[in-house]
């Protein structure tokens, strides 16, 4: 068996499936949104990198890297805010992010 | 290629890792045996000298008792991660010798971005002592394990800074060509320690803290946190913390050897010390790197946590940056940028 | 000066009126009278302007006069101004019509007077504008901006369900008028311009025009109104202040009848050929049915409100009929309704404001201690009855012959609502001024004051007046009517041969 | 594709070997030696007291300070490593950028200390 | 020397250098001055904004790309730009006084506002994929932290930690859509991108803009990814929200409008029936689902989707004309929001801030300036004619007339008058209700910022044209 684009692409499809659907079906822990979003953007990455092998064309892996920095940067950020969340609310279960409703 | 070959190029694969790390262990062994008479050493003691002539089958009298040992795994522990978490350590540890050449293509897989590889493998010994110290569920690992992984990344830090620099001087991201680009027939003079004499300092410092050594040694304190993040380790999953941070110790010294005291290169460049064997000098270097470690162990006090951090932080990092800057504008000014020209 | 005419004159003076009586101080007394002499003394001084404008005014063509135009939103979509004879006389009725709201409002708006006369200012020019745009962008900018103010006066200075009126007028006429600014739109992008000089000699394709029928009537109905969406007419009456009222009758409802005439008809021959049947069954309806519903009210203004739409009725038909007398017709009725309906309202106010009520059961016997009052009642009451002398007559028999002579039973079936516009109003008038005077409440009721009687007698004479004397109201729109029927008659006749060659 | 195999097989196969010394190094003792846990040997050790309170507590922020500093920073080395081997080539340009992006990193390395994210105590 | 790296052109990016040097100028200031009260930093932001808005309006108007490619400037994003920055500049006089009341003056926010500023710039410019994410990222994390200001309020943290959530999300999607239309069309950049997908392009490509799609349509909260808006609107510190409603708005309509007509000209059928539905959803939930809300905050937030949803007309239509609808709308749609937040920032009596729309009633007795300029405001929002909100519909709904997209322009003017009613809503509450206690006076940034917009926005019908027909020639240079 050969591994080709297309396998590449299945994974990262269902990698970012996955990572969507734990941000969404996910009803425990903020934390765990924070590693789908992680999971998301590495799905990207598989993809951008496929994609660059198989165009012969380095920008895809550029694109990866710079996003690698980004999802970094978010990372910390989202930590951040959960710091404080935390420290206001005592919880960072998701259903207890609820002050706003309506 | 047919199948034949194909099976016959692995097995070579396998004999050669195979004998790659059972050397490995073995200088290990001796390495800890050295550890401990040096330091017994300088305290006026006679250290290991019972089992075997002059206690030199030490190591692995002490690897025997540790697989006869019960292996008590805590009863609120998290037990698959707390079995995974030494396996880890020890395999990522020993992983990262894959890509160190000993000599001239000597290195089981002489890839291009070897530096990178090393890099990424002893920057994932993190999670070993994060997942340690989670599993176990108990407090003294679980503020061991944070402390300890907040002094790896620190200090890694200064690493990867110290590492651009010798990578700016040499312009490849592989070990065997660091090495070679050292070659010069300035002998010891042309190596990088001179230069970079600073960084290299940096290196062997931070190449303590990275791995846990002491001075540095403060996750692992005895008096202050009994063993940081192991504390709730026995048996075999000890001895493979105790395996993994050995060999990160051997990593970092093969690491400075290469990148800093030219590899397996004669330090006089010509005959006959130019006969001898490349891999008796990088083990020569690499041990005397080990000793100086051991000295520094058994010679310098502890130091506390928060010197430890301001070290890494304040002095290291805008150090290293600095002579990054610097190394790299005298590199552009006189003309010997790397570069595919 | 920079090319501003006598129109935009019109437009801004009401403008400086208010920003004059915005820039008083206070809350005092003082402040209060300083704020209504100075929208009287605006509003007078707009209508002279006018009167100046009527001036200016030659009857004798069917052109645009008085005409204005600058660059503004783009080149093609412009600021322009212009009068002819079908919109003049209408900017007349407004300017007439105003200083008499100021009076009436005088003693019975007590709260936030100076926001009071501001509103009404504003009013005023965006009635004068939706009446002098000859720009279709700016003929909907006056027609919606109205909105705003109405708003508020019937929700500041309304009676009990004030919130409720307010919020059910402003939604339905926006909602009428939103359909009309994408058919402005869709006829900007098929004729490139919004010019209405230019439009009225433009030919939209036959489909097109049905589609943009319908949205400009979606909007005039509503604003005339016509059955059946006449619903907040009613409502927006009986809440509104006397002096909204009047406005509201007298003016507002003027604005869809003129739309039709502007744009409706000439502008979309074979759709209003096309929806003739359409209107002239809803006219109908209006006319009776409403007629029907006002008798049932106890209350006074509503029973007036339903009264207008009944009349408004009339003024669909005669436009459709799409002949000289029905359009004359229409255009009279308007005026005279402005007239009467806006006398009537303050006929109401006149009571109300003495009794705080207008329910018909709370009054009786009024021509006991008011016989001025039941003078003054009885003509305009007769005035709304279409009798002949006043100006309602006029009006309504022009329609009604111009119905007859297009669609008889039409014009049969509207002949009935004249009959029960008699016995609504006449019935009115027995409850209300006739019979004993034995309310208790009611003996201590005083008869007209004078500013009253300066409020009315203007009114009472001109309704008389063009009741006996309609020629010059009729020679103002004469022409106008003449070159419109001609035009929709020369659109249609084309169509007619375009269809019989293609056969 | 071939290349790649032959630069990364070995490294395969010798991580699998290390894996499979560190297994059986991992399993032995369960093998061979002697083991019979009760209560006390099982329990969670706390300097001899009984382990009150539970093990999954709050800990000081600063550790995450030093985990995010930690991240940006080896990031920015991430960024350095491809440059540094190719700089020559980039020329001046390529130099001025580079100082550019450690400037941006060095003023926020500023700010952070001045702002005492750095200090331990 | 490789020529790849010959020096680019650093004209076209002064603006954004300028902005980024001050940025990094303030950090060192800041630092180094350390925690100490007064408005100096703020002052300072002002200061650049002006700067930078100056250098904006230098800029020349001919599409100039530079940055290998991926910067570019035209007379579009000279617009947006500009519109931007007057965006941020309201932000940042809008907080003047309220961080310093609720004691979350810290020198961060001004330059947190400025580096999302030139996020929201370079997201303006970009002209590939690359910078497009890199751009939106700096201009998303640091709303994310601006979001979270007070940090110790806990439906600021949670209106922080929502937006950033779901905003990470949106990048995400955003992200994938990128790495399929890259892989589909082989470029990142938007002039080759839309020179490979024309006429009938495979599914890949299509899931790709699909996905760019949602996540644009994330960032400006458009149905059906507008969930964060109201909370996000509703917990964040008033001036922030402002903010919110305004300058990453103007980023997002810019940033969709490039991303549409220069990388997918090619595929306009494909991605319009996209746009129309956003369209037609955000209208019909921004118009429905502001009727039942009680905090001015969280209606202003389901106001902002509606008009998303207006402005999104403009670009369905794909024309030049639906570009200058949508700019029109956005510049007018940036007065209205900014006078209402004014306004909002005004209901304050001692250290209380009130937020509910009861709490407007009889404004119009207690404080009749502020009652008028805000039911200006509202009758504006409503497109109600001759206020500026009119001409900003016109504009958009006769783009969508002349493409052809008549069910939509009815779709819109339906939902106008729906929308209408929750705006009347408000002056019914501050003209017909009985009056309140008095609220504190404003402070006078607030005032000057309500009165700007309050003339534009009642004054706009008088001279329009500047603006329509500057819009026009920024359109113009799209096509």
């Amino acid at each position: 068996m050969v591994i080709g684009l297309g396998h590449y692409l299945t994974v990262a499809a269902v990698l970012f499936t996955l990572g969507v659907f734990g941000i969404f079906i996910n009803r425990k822990n903020v934390i765990v949104i924070l590693m789908s979003i992680e999971l998301i953007l590495l799905a990207v990455n598989i993809n951008m990198v496929a994609f660059s092998t198989h165009l012969n064309d380095i920008v895809g892996q550029i694109f990866a890297m710079l996003i690698l920095t980004v999802a970094a940067a978010e990372a910390a950020i989202g930590l951040a805010i959960l710091v404080v969340f935390f420290r206001n609310r005592g919880s960072i279960a998701v259903e207890d992010v609820n002050m706003m409703r309506g | 290629m047919e199948f034949g070959d194909i099976l016959l190029a692995v097995a070579i694969m396998l004999g050669k890792s195979l004998l790659m790390l059972v050397a490995l262990l073995i200088f290990i062994a001796y390495a800890l045996y050295a550890d401990r008479k040096v330091w017994a050493a300088v305290q006026l003691r006679r250290g290991p000298n019972v089992v075997g002539p002059w206690g030199l089958l030490q190591s692995f009298a002490d690897l025997l008792k540790f697989v006869l040992k019960e292996p008590v795994i805590p009863a609120p522990a998290n037990k698959g991660m707390f079995l995974l978490a030494p396996l880890v350590m020890c395999t990522l540890s020993l992983a990262a010798w894959a890509v160190i050449p000993l000599n001239a293509g000597w290195a089981i897989a002489d890839i291009n971005v070897g530096i990178l590889y090393i890099f990424a493998i002893s920057s994932l010994g993190v999670y070993g002592v994060i997942m340690g110290g989670w599993a176990s569920n108990s407090k003294y690992p679980f503020l061991g394990a944070l402390r300890s992984a907040a002094q790896m990344v620190s200090y890694e830090v200064s690493i990867g800074f110290v590492i651009v620099t010798v990578l700016m001087c040499a312009g490849t991201l592989n070990l065997s060509a660091i090495v070679e680009s050292q070659n010069t027939r300035l002998g010891i003079l042309g190596w990088y320690w001179l230069p970079l004499f600073p960084m290299f300092v940096v290196f062997f410092i931070s190449a303590m803290a990275e791995t846990n050594r002491p001075p540095f040694d403060l996750p692992e304190a005895e008096s202050e946190l009994v063993a940081g993040y192991m504390v709730e380790y026995s048996s075999t999953p000890y001895l493979l913390f105790m395996l993994g941070e050995y060999v990160a110790i051997m990593t970092m010294c093969a690491l400075g050897t290469i990148l800093f005291l030219g590899g397996w290169l004669s330090p006089i460049p010509f005959a006959p010390f130019t006969w001898v064997p490349g891999v008796i000098w990088f083990v020569l270097k690499a041990s005397f790197l080990f000793i100086l470690i051991a000295m520094v162990k058994a010679l310098v006090p502890r130091y506390r946590y928060d010197q430890l951090m301001r070290l890494g932080w304040k002095v290291f990092l805008p150090l290293s940056l600095a002579m990054v800057v610097i190394v790299a504008a005298v590199l552009m000014a006189t003309g010997n940028a790397p570069g595919v020209r | 000066m920079f090319g501003f005419g006598i129109l935009s004159g019109l437009l801004v003076l009401p403008l400086v009126g208010a920003a004059f009586i915005l820039t008083l101080r206070g809350d005092s007394e003082a402040a209060r009278s300083n704020a209504r002499w100075a929208a009287l003394a605006t509003t007078i001084a707009t209508f002279i302007l006018s009167l100046v404008a009527w001036a200016r005014f030659d009857t004798a063509t069917a052109s645009f006069q008085l005409v204005e135009s600058h660059a503004w939103l783009t080149e093609t979509i412009r600021y322009k101004l212009g009068v002819d004879g079908f919109s003049m006389p209408l900017i007349l009725l407004t300017t007439f019509l105003m200083p008499f709201c100021i009076l009436a409002s005088w003693e019975s708006i007590g709260h936030r007077v100076k926001e009071y006369f501001v509103a009404f200012l504003v009013l005023e020019t965006t009635m004068i504008g939706v009446f002098c745009a000859l720009d279709l962008v700016l003929f909907y900018l006056f027609f919606e901006a109205g909105l705003i103010p109405m708003f508020l006066i019937i929700g500041i200075w309304g009676g009990k369900r004030r919130i409720y009126a307010s919020f059910k007028f402003f939604l339905y006429t926006l909602l009428g008028s939103v359909l009309m600014l994408l058919a402005i739109m869709a006829m900007y992008w098929q004729a490139g311009t919004t010019d209405i000089p230019t439009l009225l000699a433009f030919k939209f394709a036959s489909n097109l025009q049905i589609w943009l029928w319908l949205a400009f009537f979606a909007s005039f109905a509503v604003k005339m109104p016509m059955w059946p969406v006449h619903t907040w007419l009613p409502d927006a009456h009986v809440e509104a202040p006397t002096a909204g009222s009047v406005i509201l009758a007298g003016v507002l409802l003027k604005m869809g009848g003129y739309g039709f005439i502007r744009v409706s008809l000439p502008m979309f021959p074979e759709a209003s050929e096309y929806f003739a049947p359409l209107v002239f069954a809803l006219s109908v309806i209006a006319i009776i049915y409403t007629s029907l519903v006002a008798l049932m009210q106890e209350d006074i203004k509503k029973l007036i409100a339903y009264s207008s739409v009944a009349h408004m009725g009339f003024v669909t038909m005669g436009l459709f009929s799409m002949n000289e007398q029905g359009i004359q017709g229409a255009m009279f009725t308007m005026i005279s309704h402005g007239l009467v309906s806006g006398a009537l309202f303050l006929c109401v106010g006149v009571i109300y404001d003495r009794m705080h009520t207008r329910e018909i059961k709370a009054y009786g016997g009024l021509v006991n201690r008011m016989p001025m009052y039941a003078v003054v009642f009885l003509i305009l009451t007769m005035a709304n009855v279409a009798l002949p002398g006043t100006s309602g007559f006029i009006g309504e028999f022009l329609t009604l012959m111009g119905a007859f002579r297009s669609n008889t039973w039409v014009a049969f079936l509207a002949t009935t609502g004249v009959i029960l516009s008699a016995a609504y109003a006449l019935w009115l008038y027995r409850r209300v001024v006739y019979g004993e005077l034995d309310k208790p409440a009611l003996q201590t009721i005083t008869d007209l004051n004078r500013r009253e009687i300066i409020t009315f007698a203007p009114l009472i004479l001109l309704i008389i007046y063009y009741g006996v004397q309609p020629g010059p109201i009729l020679d103002a729109f004469a022409v106008p009517t003449e070159s419109l029927l001609n035009n929709v008659q020369a659109a249609l006749a084309t169509v007619k041969t375009a269809a019989v060659a293609a056969h | 594709m071939t290349n790649l195999l032959a630069d990364y097989l070995p490294l395969v196969i010798f991580i699998g070997v290390s894996l499979l010394i560190g297994v059986a190094l991992l399993v032995a003792p369960f093998i061979v030696a002697y083991s019979r846990p009760d209560q006390e040997k099982l329990s969670a050790y706390e300097c001899g007291f009984n382990a009150f309170d539970d093990a999954r507590m709050k800990f000081d922020v600063r550790f995450y300070l030093v985990a995010i500093l930690f991240i940006i920073f080896d990031l920015e080395v991430a960024f350095l490593f491809p440059w540094a081997i190719t700089f020559g080539n980039l020329g001046w340009f390529g130099f001025i950028s580079m100082m550019i992006f450690l400037g941006v990193l060095t003023i926020g390395f500023i700010y952070e200390w001045k702002k005492g994210a750095l200090e331990w105590d | 020397m490789n020529p790849a790296l010959t020096i680019p052109a650093f004209g076209p990016v002064l603006p954004e250098i300028l902005m980024a040097t001050g940025a990094l100028i303030m950090v060192l200031f800041g630092a180094i001055r350390g925690e100490r009260p007064g408005y100096a930093m703020n002052i300072i932001a002002l200061a650049l904004l002006v700067v930078t808005f100056v250098a904006v309006l230098m800029l020349p108007n001919e599409r100039i790309e530079t940055m290998g490619g991926s910067f570019v400037i035209d007379g579009f994003a000279k617009f947006m730009k500009a519109l931007t920055l007057i965006a941020s500049a309201g932000g940042v006089i809008l907080s003047l006084d309220y961080m310093r009341r609720e004691g979350i003056s810290r020198f961060e926010y001004p330059i947190l506002i400025v580096l999302s500023t030139i996020g929201m710039m370079m997201v303006i410019s970009a002209n590939d994929l690359i910078a497009l994410y890199i751009g939106l990222e700096l201009l998303s994390l640091s709303s994310y932290v601006i979001a979270a200001f007070d940090r110790d309020n806990v439906r600021s943290t949670e209106a922080g930690l929502k937006y950033f959530v779901l905003g990470s999300l949106s990048s995400g999607m955003l992200l994938y859509g990128s790495s399929l239309v890259y892989g589909f069309s082989g470029s990142v950049s938007f002039p080759a991108i839309a020179t490979i997908l024309q006429g009938n392009v495979g599914i890949g490509a299509i899931v790709g803009l699909v996905f760019v799609a949602a996540g644009i349509a994330f960032k400006i909260s458009a149905v059906p990814f507008h969930m964060w808006t109201p909370d996000v609107y509703e917990g964040s510190p008033t001036p922030v929200t402002a903010f919110f409603a305004a300058a990453p708005k103007m980023a997002g309509m810019a940033m969709a409008t490039r991303v549409f007509i220069d990388a997918f000209p090619g595929i306009l059928v494909q991605w319009q029936q996209i746009i129309v539905f956003i369209s037609i959803a955000s209208m019909a939930l921004g118009s429905f689902a502001a009727i039942g809300q009680r905090n001015i905050k969280r209606l202003m937030a389901y106001s902002s989707i509606g008009n998303v949803g207006y402005a999104l007309i403009g670009l369905a239509a794909g024309t030049a004309e639906g570009v200058q609808g949508v700019i029109v709308y956005m510049a007018i749609y940036l007065a209205m929001t900014l006078g209402t937040f004014a306004v909002i920032l005004g209901m304050r009596r001692g250290n209380v801030m009130y937020e509910t729309v009861e709490d407007l009633s009889g404004m119009a007795r207690t404080h009749p300036v502020l009652a008028f300029c805000l039911g200006m405001m509202m009758f504006s929002l409503a497109g109600i004619p001759p206020l500026a909100g009119f001409f900003a519909k016109f504009a958009v709904f006769n783009a969508a007339i002349e493409a052809d997209l008549v069910a939509l322009a009815i779709i819109g003017v339906v939902t106008s008058v729906i929308g209408a009613y929750y705006y009347l809503r408000i002056v019914k509450v501050m003209y017909f209700d009985e009056p309140a206690e008095r609220y504190d006076a404003m402070p006078a940034g607030v005032k000057l910022v309500l009165a700007l917009c309050s003339i534009f926005v009642v004054l706009f019908g008088i001279v329009p044209a500047p603006l329509v027909a500057a819009a026009r020639a920024a359109a113009s240079s799209l096509f």
